[in-house]
């Protein structure tokens, strides 16, 4: 039997922009608020077009105050919708931390299951659109570490648009982070009607046999740059996985290949210390050990801010950088 | 100037007479229902502070001299409101129908102090100071979004008026005219720091200029006032006029918790002076005896129809089952992540071998 | 209500003439030096602009239609003052003597965008809204701790007044009387979020009274209201005063940034036609005609001369040498971690071979 | 030669007492400010008779708004200042996060190193005094993560005094975390003079062959409770390692140790996932792949908010499991 989905071809920003028409079709409860998202479409045209089709009540123009944004979605979640609130960029998210950190993550607990925080928050983040300081930061290690919510960053189109509709369905509140180089990027096949991507597992996207490359979002795409060069110059082979999901991490598929391979490499643009790649580190060593033929590598942001757009590119983990680590641990 | 444009609303003076010029509208059994009510919350907070010392429970927060505030605002609510407490506001709470035994299972570090009987809409009590305005507004947001006229009532202290939630939490609220009663206790002190040193402002209320919604000072401890003041800005709600922000005047008689020691900070011989004064209770006892309708058996009665009621609710928190482990790892999730299920599983290994 | 308790102060209305019962405090040359004040600020702004056009700057953020709100309030202060801008006010960071090149490798994405010269003391212009007020009410705060009567000048919008961090640095300043200037430019919108939708408020100024300090609203486009008001303001901070927050009525013409487009969100006809009425350096140029003290002439040789000034900054900036790498990682910490050496020794190391 | 050095015998909160008078005797840039912290002397007593002595100018009760005590100390750094700002507990320094990740930790390098924060951020933490909630939270992974700012953590009366006083004097921001059920729990010999205990560098606390045993703050507490055991019940000897700085981390106390031993335990209370466990692990690997005979292991807190204190002691590490866990390194 086959079955024919229609499918278009979209950018990251317009799967993002149909999850959330699409729950807003189905799911009265669902609301859209933050800064700009209503008449101008958002920044970034995320929230094109869903003012005029849902209106204001639905689709809405918030004061500029993340902490109020946060704080009143707690509210309204505890008390039956289910608001997707957008910070205009990750590096905004600071000042609402405390509503998150204290609130978002625990009102279940605290309530004993009374009231839930089924929202989900999301923030355009990471390097290499130019963008002035603070815009860039790629902070995903404050939420990894933030029991209560899920982390999910998507690296394409269709996953963006089926992790965010998962993630509006969630029970729980969810940190939604979308890389802004990736907005635009490219295009992928997207279905028109609904589907779903499940939260907590990762994507091969390619496979190989000398070691195992983790990453997500944005790093996806020099990851792959760096994976085919090796393996043309080198003939170095690499699994290359999205994690996708950053918390709860997807334990299988990093045992799996770290197994296969013997070998790992982490790559992302936070900062080194403390980043998430530390505890994709540490899943691999509580999986892996035995299977380990050198150390675990990790290509990421330097343990600086990131710098004005001038010097981004040299912030970034480039293809160069991510060769010489996958040659590094194969030579080892 | 301010404090003339903001003069503190007075129905019973301290005397418990009616001040010149107002009515009081409520009949002698409800002010008597007032009194019984601030008298069961005082009972109930003296009780906490004696079983606090006998380490019956663990650090509590008191709050003897703000019933008027806590049971007049709080009794100013329908069934199907929605109360927003901090720590201090159990008086409140209590009054708007939390369970007495939960509310005391709080002081014993126990999650069950945060849950309120089913229908009672009342968030555990906020730790991070003005965090929960936010949440009020949000709640009062989606009532108003639903089409209901359901209110949320928002309790802070006058320390809280300095956090940025404070701020946002009444912006928000007035730009989208949500149905929230913002209630200020101003007891004059946030731990050690006296309203001189937290704002140059002379009233709290006056900062309801800057969101351009009504705005008033009351009498805390003026309970007639307080109801009367919380009714109306309910009733506006209600009926679509948006967000009012209430200062209550009033004075904490006690340390700010059980932990801490006022003496270091003021001179405590002025809560002695303002119990003989401005009390709330005695104030409708005085004001009880100028209408001939105070009774001392009626009162004795009362006291002890609430320490029995207090009794059985000791009994109840005192007999609760121990904290199951279950409930450190229950709703962080709907459904544990692995990571958190294979620390449960470790921990119960642990347990299991060792105890 | 609050508009008419804050009327938009004025000296020159809209035809340049002095309004009823006021006078203008400033010779015909004074108002000359404002022109030309402004007519620069105007110029690089087009520049810019078109420079971003071109290619040749990256993101830029306009200010045409603010130039009487950001030069007055500048020209007001004196050396050794402290300013805290935002990314919009360069009129006004290069009035109080910022270096022109630098501000324009602030759109090349240059760290030397944030570095005035020396003795000039700006901060960076801040980035997340609304954070730079307690920096500004901090360091007024260490002046007066020090016992000079140096201020601080602190720029912010109306979307800023929503954010926390508004509210805590105006209660910090007011608490402790600290001599800063919070000068609000109201230019209606918060990139696409107008004013209506930002507060319930009808005015910035009144967002004061909950601090109890002096608030007055000026018109933006008046530059002799503006420096008037702001001089006021920075005397009483000087003397002891304390601070003033101060909301000037202005508009952006153009779009948020370069990468916004406003007719998304407004009928742009609304900035023609202010363009057309209320222009701050029309309203100059009809003032010095009423005095027969405009001469065509004059402003040629004005335009040219910072034509002049201007080339010879876009020169400076373009031949500025590329940023070099160790901007990256010096400035982080006094002396770089071990962390930090070692990947600034990987990343060397991968530069050195392939690039 | 000997010289004779006065000492007395303190709490924690004593030696950080007089970190505090030291300093502001020696430098009048010194000022503290908090709330609570002058006329009340800090809700711990950290500040007793310091305003007394000192003046309201210098220690300084504020108004009770995180965001505006950090910074105005940023403004006031920035003009020449040396702020030690408190935050009454850890828990509530979520409010002034923004203005620590996007000002304390970077007006250095956005200005160039014309303007500098040299402050102190102090905040009592951790699990253990039956506080009520978010006021146990142990988020120093939120800092290590930040880069700008250095992290301390002392876990003795006479190393809160020297890392105080060292703080206090360095040229760069530190969060300095005070772990609260050390404040009283033991005494230690304190000189009565100024010294330092220099920043970055771990203690060796007990020295031993099978295993190194990496820990701070309280956790000291339970680790050498369950390291005591061990020896005597099965004679596995350990090294404990008190990191002390936890950004930057001693590298070398932490390679050597484990060079030595092969075999390494990471105790903390913080939630597991992303905590800075991860962090010496990616230490290790980094250092001493070769040198592991069994996976590193970590015992901490749950993947949970800390609970309320009914449950606490369930939530922090025990001795039980830092012995299972030593166990099951050594036997691997
Ligand atoms: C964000 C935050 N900062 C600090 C504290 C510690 N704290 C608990 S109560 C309190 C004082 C609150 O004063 P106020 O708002 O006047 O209320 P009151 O206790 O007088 O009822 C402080 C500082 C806290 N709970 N939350
Ligand atoms: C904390 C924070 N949230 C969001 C942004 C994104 N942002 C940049 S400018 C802006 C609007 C600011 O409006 P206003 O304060 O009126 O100043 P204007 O741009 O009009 O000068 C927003 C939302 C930001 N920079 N910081
Ligand atoms: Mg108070
Ligand atoms: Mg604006």
């Amino acid at each position: 039997m086959t079955t024919t989905v229609e499918t278009k071809n979209l950018t990251m920003i317009q799967g993002i922009n149909e999850a959330l028409r699409t729950k807003l079709e189905e799911d009265d409860q669902v609301l859209v608020l933050g800064q700009d998202v209503g008449v101008n479409g958002g920044v970034f045209r995320a929230t094109e077009g869903l003012h005029e089709q849902f209106g204001g009540e639905r689709v809405i123009d918030t004061p500029l105050a993340e902490s109020g944004i946060v704080g009143t979605s707690v509210g309204m979640a505890a008390n039956g919708f289910r608001p997707v609130a957008e910070m205009q960029f990750l590096g905004f998210i600071y000042p609402a931390f405390n509503q998150i950190m204290t609130h978002v993550s625990r009102i279940r607990q605290r309530s004993m299951g009374r009231y839930t925080a089924p929202m989900v928050i999301r923030a355009p983040f990471g390097a290499g659109v130019r963008a002035p300081e603070v815009h860039s930061d790629s902070v995903e290690a404050l939420f990894t570490h933030m029991p209560g919510v899920k982390v999910v960053v998507p690296s394409n189109a269709y996953d963006a648009k089926g992790l965010l509709i998962s993630a509006i369905e969630d029970p729980d509140p969810v940190i939604f982070l979308e890389p802004m180089r990736c907005y635009r990027s490219s295009r992928t096949e997207v279905p028109e009607e609904k589907y779903t991507v499940k939260l907590g597992k990762a994507a091969v996207r390619r496979e190989g046999e000398d070691i195992s490359v983790f990453t997500w979002g944005a790093m996806t795409i020099e990851t792959m740059k760096a994976v085919e060069q090796v393996e043309q110059e080198e003939n170095i082979t690499c699994d290359v996985i999205d994690l996708r999901t950053l918390y709860p991490m997807d334990k299988e598929a990093i045992a799996a290949s770290v197994q296969k391979t013997g070998r790992a490499l982490i790559v992302h643009e936070a900062p080194a210390t403390g980043g998430v790649s530390s505890e994709v580190m540490a899943v691999i060593n509580d999986t892996s050990f035995l299977y380990l033929c050198s150390p675990v590598e990790r290509v990421c942001g330097f343990d600086t801010p990131v710098p004005v757009y001038s010097l981004e590119n040299e912030y970034i983990p480039s293809p160069e950088k991510i060769k010489r680590a996958i040659r590094r641990s194969v030579a080892f | 100037m301010m404090l003339d444009q903001f003069p503190m609303r007075q129905i019973l003076n301290e005397e418990g007479q009616v001040i010149e010029g107002e009515q009081l509208p409520f009949s002698i059994e409800e002010v008597k229902r007032f009194y019984y009510l601030m008298l069961r919350a005082r009972m109930l907070d003296k009780k906490s502070v004696n079983m606090q010392r006998q380490g019956r429970i663990g650090t509590y927060v008191q709050y003897e001299g703000q019933e008027a505030a806590q049971v007049g605002s709080a009794a100013a609510l329908e069934d199907g409101d929605w109360m927003f407490p901090t720590y201090r506001d159990h008086a409140a709470t209590l009054t708007f129908g939390h369970s007495m035994r939960n509310l005391l299972l709080n002081w014993r570090g126990r999650l069950e102090g945060g849950l309120p009987p089913e229908g009672v809409n009342i968030f555990p009590p906020a730790i991070p100071i003005a965090s929960q305005l936010p949440h009020a507004a949000g709640a009062a947001w989606a009532e108003k979004k639903r089409g209901t006229d359901r209110v949320s009532l928002v309790y802070f202290g006058d320390g809280a008026t300095s956090e940025g939630d404070f701020h946002e939490g009444l912006n928000f609220a007035s730009v989208f005219q949500v149905p929230a009663v913002f209630f200020n206790q101003n007891n004059g002190f946030a731990i050690s720091v006296p309203m001189e040193k937290q704002m140059h402002a002379k009233t709290i209320a006056q900062k309801g200029l800057g969101y351009d919604i009504p705005c008033e000072r009351v009498d805390g401890n003026d309970i007639t006032a307080v109801y009367t003041a919380v009714k109306e800005a309910v009733h506006r709600a209600r009926s679509g006029g948006g967000p009012t922000l209430l200062e209550a005047v009033t004075w904490r008689y006690g340390a700010h918790t059980t932990a801490d020691d006022p003496t270091k900070y003021r001179d405590q011989s002025e809560s002695e002076r303002r119990r003989e004064t401005m009390d709330p209770l005695l104030r409708l006892e005085r004001y009880l005896k100028h209408q001939d309708a105070w009774k001392d058996q009626w009162v004795s009665s009362l006291e002890e129809e609430i320490s029995a009621e207090i009794e059985q609710a000791v009994e109840e928190m005192e007999n609760y089952p121990e904290a199951d482990i279950s409930q450190l790892f229950d709703h962080v999730y709907d459904v544990p992540t692995w990571t958190l299920q294979e620390q449960i599983d470790e921990h119960l290994a642990v347990k299991g071998r060792n105890g």
